[in-house]
């Protein structure tokens, strides 16, 4: 492991978190171009970051260290996450740390401490929150894990890199087990990042809010990075997707030349899932609570449908 | 050399009858430690049997450790260590029972638990296994003049025996007649396919009644709450082990040869028993009933992953069936390391409000701080969160899922992927589960005025509590050395080893076969979260200097927020119970709209208990009801009996 | 030769002395003492036996072998210790006026002649005399169950009396008729009759009469050993008679007539050939093991439930003698063995509960460890080794006879299995209740005996864990003569 | 006297035997039965005595004397005691369905002749032929026990049930040997006088003999 690839890791680490907010923006402003609203500007999340940063911290009275710890833990995973999951270039030192099951361990750790931090003052708000946050994630782990379990098969492995790897080397090959795998994709991280139609991000409507109601006891440079590390997460997922089914570009390793290809590839992915993004959001409409399951049943449906197609027609 | 040890418990056992509880528990706990180490010792080098002058005439007592039963000693010894300590606060502060009585048990039952490790004869063994059925039974009818307790208790034991019966008819089947009882003989009797799978679904439900396979738990829920929390902590993080010893001993060990529809029932029942316990887990109210459904998940989850090793073992793909079985090992231990934690934190809790109903708790982790934050690690590790010891085993057991594929069976491999999801879904409900069960105990506002007094548990409770979450700790940070030290097991019971895997990247990275196949870095998680969180902290400080004030907590402007308000546990179940309802059989009653005082009330009970042990109790109360009639009364009838048997016989032989 | 005698004498002079005298205050402490001599006298015998191995005396009229040296050893055993039992138990009785002097006379004659019966049948080299003494037996317990005059206890002495009376003239026909084939072969005369003679030409002998003996002989003493559908006598006697007899029954006399059934069936099994026998004491074990196990589910006598428990024993011990072998004899052995030891201690718990609690119906018996912890902890521990949990002995017969069954018989394991289990729930659960829970006993005015019960249950311990070599060895000679 | 002419007369008693025992299971007087019984143990002696003077069995002739004195003279003796101590004299009872029982008693004579064939052919005994009557005889006695309802009716099928099977021992082989028999005559005088006591016993406890008094311990609710 050379200075150059820590270089590279930091890079990409430090680009993702830098980056996060901006992709955030990118989403709204679509959203808000397809709604023809007046966009709000690219940086607005910055300014928002930045206003809550100088912000001083209320706390309620009962609320104890793990309400105060529980934003740095969450940003913590998420910038972890950031550096796990090939952006721009395979050969990162911290990829070989954790493979997709790990992954989602890490989002799992990550949202335990965001469900128990929001039980912590004891408000009605904050128990609904985490118990439907909960529920949701449990939903849709299976779902995910059969997505993660076409590519698996194909790359014969579970780490990123390798299913890049397996992906971009040799010849352009269509996996249709991959579309299936790909659909039920977009739904889990819909409903794992609090989108629409699972949850709405931009609304404090008690009765249909999900992941802000446990935000609702933060304040300040807590709810800063909680806000951060969301944004984050939604790019990570976003990453994730990239690397399992549309690799083409990533820098393969030792090639520098290809680290700037890559960053523009990435770029224009970024903004082509956004786009895509903001118009499903458009399209949906929130649903009640209880139609999750149906909605992540079928995700996982899918996910399974693309696990039977491959061994059926690619095997 | 494990005789030290040994010869401590059983020298500990008769003396108890002075009132020095703290001494003999304290006794017992460096008996623990010694067990730890003799455990570890014992994983490396090879077996050494002896053989004592007891036992049946041709057949004394057969004693053998071998790294799989030395694993098992030094899971044991970690998790007796640590409730001996607990317990020599607990019982001391009133624990209810006779102390002298509750201390001879307590040790009469460690003793026997290490006897069923060493045992390397049936007859043995199964003495060993029933003095432990035994001596467990006392404990939990320690306050045995509630209804319900003895209700436990009986249900227990009658299980507890039946299965029993039953691993000794797998006994009766692996002996070649003539007294070859001893292991050993077993190993070597040439058994048919036939009687092998006899004796595998025999030893299956044996060890279940013990283990708490599904439909055979229902003891479990039951005894975990009767029982003194030291006690439950045993039970359930020691004792539920030994059966899966067992099931491993007899089928890994005895039986020669393994087919590979075994495995897929054991996988088949261990994911049904895993989901089973995870959904019950989630709705439960009172946390000893909780904590035992969770323990019901982790032994489905644990034979879960005895049967894949069973599958790749059949199949002769033996350096996969080694990474289910380092997965199944490292889980027995995980799951004894956090799950006795956690009952000895129920325990402090109960001794510091006499509550042990969820609805009564609350907002703890201000009262006793201590116990909260063991118990928080005891809860992400239970949750399988990375970097914990928890993930480590249920990533290798993943891993194992999804080499599964390989297998040369279509119908396997199309269907096995299918259960990693159902696996999926258990992990994630168990993340559900202890989510609840910490945020309703410790956090939120104290549901009951009376908590507001409670005080943090003792220095021996404390210690013991830390001493386990240290190895929780530990085991996930540096699984690779573990995992080397177990290696001789994985030679011993389907020989193949992990060495060269192991061996492959450095000792911070685990990997299942191949270090592209996968591999998994706690260290590199903590420190970069750690590093993350003091750089973040740092800087936010050095750049953004804000004040912090404390204001009561945001009410949307209601202005009556009380603790009534929260979220209860049933609340926190309510989802699961919506959308599980068919797995359930719960009665729920909504007020009326116009009911004066409106009460909502809803019974979660189990359904299996409904459907399959009250019609077989009725069919005995029938079928005895019938016999009943024989017994007549008149003489006359009486004589016609003997006169028709005699007429009968006498048809017979002619 | 002279311990022998000694062993058939001193209870029939402690027999007469007693009906002379047992009206006197000392009569229950001179019965204690006969005993004693009585077990002196048969562990005399037993070393005698030991050191020369079987012996022949008195023209012919006596043998000793391993079979029934041991027995006797335990029926010497047993009945001292039942006697110690009873000092107390009666004179509690006494107290509470539901026994006359004059019938604790009656009572202390009767105990030592029935020691002297049990002592003759095991003894006797004839088996004429066998069937005699088996009857004397019968008559002499047949007034000690009817002792207390009430209502129940004549009806069930009654019973008692008629169903093993006629049970055992079948079983004096079926010696008729072994004795016809006998003549053939050793000539008319008494040694015809001999067992020493009889197993000398066992094989010689005549199948089909021998074949319809043996049913005679399996019906007749089938119905004192308590195997159904012949066993309905047994509770009932059980329940009525004072609990020492209950004692004594259940550990003694039973085991006398499975001695009785065993020694036939060897013999038949030789001439016979085909394995005819055997199956017949598998089915009846078998049928008497799930018969006892129903009952047991539904019983609300202790008593009762105990006796019912008997004939389960007896059950799983003919079992055991049916499937043959020396692995699964040595297993019916010691199941005998390690049954009456436990049996005869559980009833001596139950009788001292009974005392406390002033009834029988075990929904009146509650929370025993209160007040009476050793009484509790006895009624308790010898459950648990009744129920064949380890580490006792029965649990040791157990493993032995359920393994092996397991393996040459497996179509009977599923019976075994649902017939334990039954039992287990059955038994198990009424024990809980009556030991554990709330009180309801009361103080009485004289301490237990509680020495007989313990130094029972310590001994089946041991068997369980440790037999000792040279009782092993008996029991693989035995086993070896039997199997 | 030629053994033909014996081995009739033999066969000829025996016939009667089975005769009486036929009479003993349909009679109701209870005086009538004792007489019966009586009559039977007369006519075993008789028996047993031929048996014994054709085949000079010198311990035959104390089995004559035995039964002479104990089952013509003795037993029968006590019975009548205690019937007149019990004063039973006039007593007389209902014997279920007569006609069923009595062909229920014929069967059982065919069954138990096709039950001792094998073996009275291997006797070797001149009167092997009666051993199928004496079974018989012992079965239809357990079938008047199954049948009586009142305690001495009762307690006389055991009785001649006993002679049912001194016959069989007579005929199958000549008689069992010496202490035998005379344990098996003491347990048979025993029996009869504990039967006395628990006449009186049960007498004074349910006033009467009817033994559907004693049915009160059963195991069903």
């Amino acid at each position: 492991m050379s200075f150059s690839h820590v270089l590279l890791q930091l890079i990409q680490g430090l680009l993702a978190v830098a980056l996060a907010p901006l992709v955030l923006g990118w989403v709204n402003q679509c959203r808000a171009w397809l709604q023809n609203r007046s966009a709000p500007s690219l940086l607005q999340p910055y300014r928002v970051l930045l206003k809550l940063l100088r912000k001083e911290i209320v706390l309620a009275h009962n609320a104890s260290w793990l309400l105060r710890c529980a934003p740095y833990v969450v940003f913590a995973c998420m910038v972890l996450a950031a550096c796990i999951v090939p952006l721009v270039a395979t050969d990162l030192p911290f990829s070989l740390a954790a493979d997709v099951i790990a992954l989602v361990g890490l989002f799992a750790l990550a949202r335990v401490f965001m469900a128990l931090a929001a039980m912590d003052v004891g408000t009605a708000f904050g128990t609904l929150g985490s118990r439907r946050e909960m529920l949701i994630a449990a939903l849709a782990e299976p779902a995910l894990l059969m997505v993660f379990f076409t590519p698996a098969l194909i790359g014969h492995s579970t780490a990123l890199p390798n299913i890049v790897e397996t992906f971009t080397t040799g010849p352009l090959q269509l996996y249709p087990s991959m579309a299936f795998a790909a659909v039920a994709f977009i739904m889990v991280l819909l409903a794992e990042n609090a989108r629409i139609p699972v949850d709405n991000p931009s609304t404090h409507l008690e009765l249909t809010m999900v992941h802000e109601a446990m935000l609702l006891e933060y304040s300040g440079r807590h709810l800063a990075l909680m806000d951060w590390a969301h944004a984050l997460k939604l790019m990570v997922y976003m990453a994730i997707g990239i690397a399992l089914f549309l690799p083409w570009g990533i820098a393969r390793p030792h090639d520098w030349l290809g680290v700037p290809l890559a960053l523009i590839a990435m770029v224009v992915k970024l903004m082509a899932i956004g786009a895509g993004l903001a118009l499903l959001e458009t399209l949906a409409a929130k649903m009640r609570i209880f139609k999750v399951p149906e909605f992540l049943g079928m995700a996982f449906m899918l996910a399974v449908l693309g696990m039977l197609i491959h061994f059926l027609v690619e095997a | 050399m494990f005789w030290l040890a040994l010869g401590l418990f059983g020298l500990a056992a008769p003396v108890e009858r002075g009132r020095h509880a703290r001494l003999f528990f304290s006794l017992s706990a460096i008996g623990g430690v010694v067990l730890t180490v003799v455990g570890l010792a014992g994983l490396g080098n090879w077996p050494q049997a002896m053989v004592l002058g007891l036992g049946l005439p041709d057949l004394p007592f057969h004693v053998r450790v071998d790294p799989l039963s030395s694993f098992f000693i030094l899971l044991l010894g970690v998790a007796s260590a640590a409730v001996s300590v607990f317990s020599a606060g607990y019982f001391e502060r009133g624990g209810g029972g006779d102390i002298r009585l509750v201390c001879l048990q307590y040790h009469v039952f460690l003793a026997s638990m290490v006897m069923v490790l060493v045992a390397d004869d049936a007859y043995l063994f199964m003495v060993a296994w029933e003095s432990m059925a035994l001596a467990s039974y006392f404990l939990v009818i320690t306050d045995h003049r509630v209804a319900e307790i003895r209700r436990a208790g009986f249900i227990y034991l009658v299980v507890a025996h039946l299965g029993a019966i039953a691993i000794l008819l797998a006994f009766g089947v692996l002996q070649l007649g003539q007294w070859t009882y001893t292991f050993d003989a077993m190993r070597n009797a040439p058994l048919s396919t036939g009687w092998g799978a006899v004796a595998f679904l025999l030893a299956l439900i044996g060890f279940g009644a013990k283990a708490g396979f599904l439909p055979l738990h229902i003891w479990l829920p039951e005894a975990h709450p009767a029982a003194p929390s030291p006690v439950s902590a045993l039970m359930s993080g020691v004792m539920l082990k030994t059966a899966v010893y067992g099931l491993l001993r007899v089928s890994f060990d005895l039986l020669q040869v393994q087919v590979w529809w075994w495995g897929v029932l054991a996988l088949a029942v261990g994911l049904a028993t895993a989901f089973y316990g995870a959904v019950f887990a989630a709705v439960q109210t009172d946390m000893k009933r909780l904590l035992a459904y969770s323990s019901i998940e982790n032994i489905g989850v644990i034979l879960t992953g005895v049967g894949l090793a069973l599958v790749f073992h059949a199949y002769a793909m033996n350096l996969l069936a080694a990474v289910a079985l380092a997965a199944t090992l490292y889980h027995c231990l995980n799951h004894a390391l956090f799950k006795t934690l956690l009952f000895l934190a129920t325990g402090a809790v109960m001794h510091a409000t006499r509550q042990r109903s969820l609805g009564k708790l609350g907002g703890l982790i201000g009262r006793m701080p201590w116990v909260a934050a063991l118990a928080l690690i005891g809860t992400l590790a239970i949750a399988g969160l990375p970097p914990l010891n928890g993930f480590v085993s249920e990533w290798l057991l993943f891993q194992s899922f999804l080499l599964s594929p390989g297998l040369p069976n279509s119908y396997l491999n199309m269907f096995i992927p299918i259960g990693t999801a159902l696996l999926a879904l258990v992990v994630a409900l168990s993340g559900y589960v202890m989510v609840k069960f910490f945020g309703v105990v410790f956090l939120g506002l104290p549901r009951e005025e009376s908590l507001r007094e409670a005080h943090d548990a003792g220095m021996a409770e404390r210690v013991a509590m830390g001493w386990l979450a240290a190895w929780c700790v530990v085991l996930g940070l540096v699984p690779v050395l573990f995992l080397r030290a177990l290696d001789p097991i994985f030679q011993l019971m389907v020989g193949a080893t992990l060495r060269d895997s192991l061996d492959a990247s450095s000792w911070m990275f685990v990997t299942a076969v191949s270090p592209e196949q996968a591999s998994y870095s706690p260290i590199v998680f903590l420190l970069v979260i750690v590093a993350v969180i003091v750089l973040g902290g740092l800087g936010l400080r050095r750049w953004f200097s804000v004040q912090r004030r404390r204001a009561p907590a945001w009410d949307c402007g209601f202005g009556k927020r009380n603790a009534r308000m929260q979220d209860t546990a049933e609340g926190y179940g309510q989802p699961i119970k919506q959308i599980f309802q068919v797995f359930l059989r719960l009665d729920r009653h909504h007020p009326s709209p116009f009911d004066p005082r409106p009460r909502y009330h809803s019974r979660i009970e189990d359904p299996i208990w409904e459907r399959l042990y009250v019609p077989v109790a009725r069919l005995v109360d029938r079928l005895s009801a019938l016999v009943g009639v024989v017994q007549h009364g008149r003489i006359a009838v009486y004589l016609v009996y003997s006169f028709l048997t005699l007429l009968l016989l006498l048809a017979l032989i002619l | 030769m002279t311990e022998l005698l000694l062993v058939l004498c001193l209870p029939l002079i402690g027999a007469f002395t007693l009906g002379l005298r047992g009206d006197r205050p000392w009569a229950a402490e001179a019965n204690a003492s006969f005993s004693l001599l009585t077990l002196l006298a048969a562990l005399a015998l037993t070393a005698r036996v030991m050191s020369l191995g079987p012996q022949v005396v008195l023209a012919e009229l006596f043998f000793v072998d391993a079979f029934n040296v041991f027995l006797v050893a335990l029926t010497a055993f047993v009945g001292f210790t039942t006697s110690l039992f009873s000092r107390v138990y009666m004179r509690v009785e006494q107290d509470r006026g539901r026994v006359t002097v004059r019938r604790l006379r009656l009572y202390h004659a009767m105990y030592q002649m029935f020691m002297f019966t049990m002592f003759l049948a095991l003894l006797t080299n004839n088996v004429g005399i066998l069937w005699v003494a088996l009857e004397a037996a019968t008559l002499a317990t047949v007034l000690l169950v009817s002792l207390y005059r009430t209502p129940e206890s004549i009806e069930a002495a009654w019973k008692y009396f008629i169903l093993c009376g006629v049970g055992i003239a079948q079983a004096l026909f079926g010696t008729i008729l072994l004795y016809v084939a006998a003549e053939r072969v050793l000539g008319a005369g008494g040694s015809a009759l001999l067992w020493t003679h009889l197993y000398e030409v066992k094989d010689q002998l005549e199948p089909t009469v021998l074949g319809i003996a043996f049913v005679f002989l399996l019906v007749g003493y089938g119905t004192k050993v308590g195997l159904a559908p012949l066993h309905n006598w047994l509770p009932d006697a059980h329940a009525e008679g004072p609990t020492p007899i209950s004692a004594v029954l259940s550990g003694l006399l039973l085991n006398v007539a499975l001695y009785a059934v065993v020694r036939n069936k060897v013999l038949v099994d030789a001439a016979v050939g085909n394995h005819l026998p055997g199956y017949l004491m598998m089915g009846f074990g078998l049928l008497s093991v799930l018969v006892a196990a129903f009952f047991l589910y539904r019983q609300k006598d202790v008593k009762r439930l105990f006796a019912y428990s008997s004939i389960e024993h007896m059950g799983i011990a003919t079992f055991a003698f049916g499937m043959g072998g020396p692995v699964a004899a040595f297993g019916g052995l010691l199941h005998m063995t390690a049954h009456s030891l436990t049996k005869s201690a559980i009833f001596f718990a139950v009788g001292h509960a009974v005392q406390k609690t002033g009834t029988q119906v075990m929904s009146d018996i509650r929370g025993l460890i209160h007040h009476s912890p050793a009484v509790g902890w006895g009624l308790m521990i010898g459950g648990i080794a009744i129920l064949g949990i380890p580490p006792f002995g029965v649990f040791a017969s157990e493993f032995i006879i359920l393994t092996t069954a397991m393996r040459d018989h497996p179509w009977a394991a599923p019976v075994l299995l649902l017939g334990l289990g039954v039992a287990f729930a059955a038994i198990f659960t009424r024990l809980q209740a009556m030991v554990f829970g709330d009180t309801t006993a009361k103080r009485l005015p004289r301490p237990p005996a509680l020495l007989p019960v313990f130094v029972h249950l310590l001994l089946v311990l041991v068997l369980g864990l440790y037999i000792p070599p040279y009782l092993a060895a008996w029991y693989r000679q035995a086993a070896a003569m039997i199997g | 006297m030629s053994t033909p002419l014996v081995g009739q007369i033999i066969n000829l008693l025996a016939a009667v035997l089975l005769l009486i025992v036929f009479a003993m299971l349909a009679q109701r007087r209870l005086l009538r039965l004792i007489h019966l019984f009586a009559l039977q143990g007369a006519v075993l002696t008789l028996n047993t005595l031929v048996v014994a003077v054709t085949l000079h069995q010198s311990h035959l002739y104390f089995s004559v004397i035995l039964n002479l004195v104990l089952k013509v003279i003795v037993l029968p003796w006590i019975l009548i005691r205690l019937v007149d101590r019990l004063d039973l004299r006039r007593d007389a009872e209902s014997v279920g369905n007569l006609p069923l029982i009595m062909l229920v008693a014929v069967v059982l004579v065919i069954l138990s002749f096709n039950v001792a064939l094998p073996i009275s052919e291997l006797a070797g005994t001149m009167t092997r032929g009666t051993l199928g009557i004496a079974m018989a005889s012992v079965l239809i006695s357990f079938l008047m026990m199954i049948t009586r309802r009142k305690a001495v009716a009762q307690v006389i099928g055991f009785l001649s049930m006993e002679n049912g099977l001194f016959f069989a021992a007579t005929s199958a082989t000549y008689g069992m040997p010496m202490v035998v028999e005379l344990g098996i005559a003491l347990d048979v005088l025993v029996a009869t006088f504990i039967f006395g006591i628990f006449f009186f016993q049960i007498r004074e406890t349910f006033d009467s003999l009817d033994i559907r008094n004693l049915e009160n311990l059963k195991d069903r609710e």
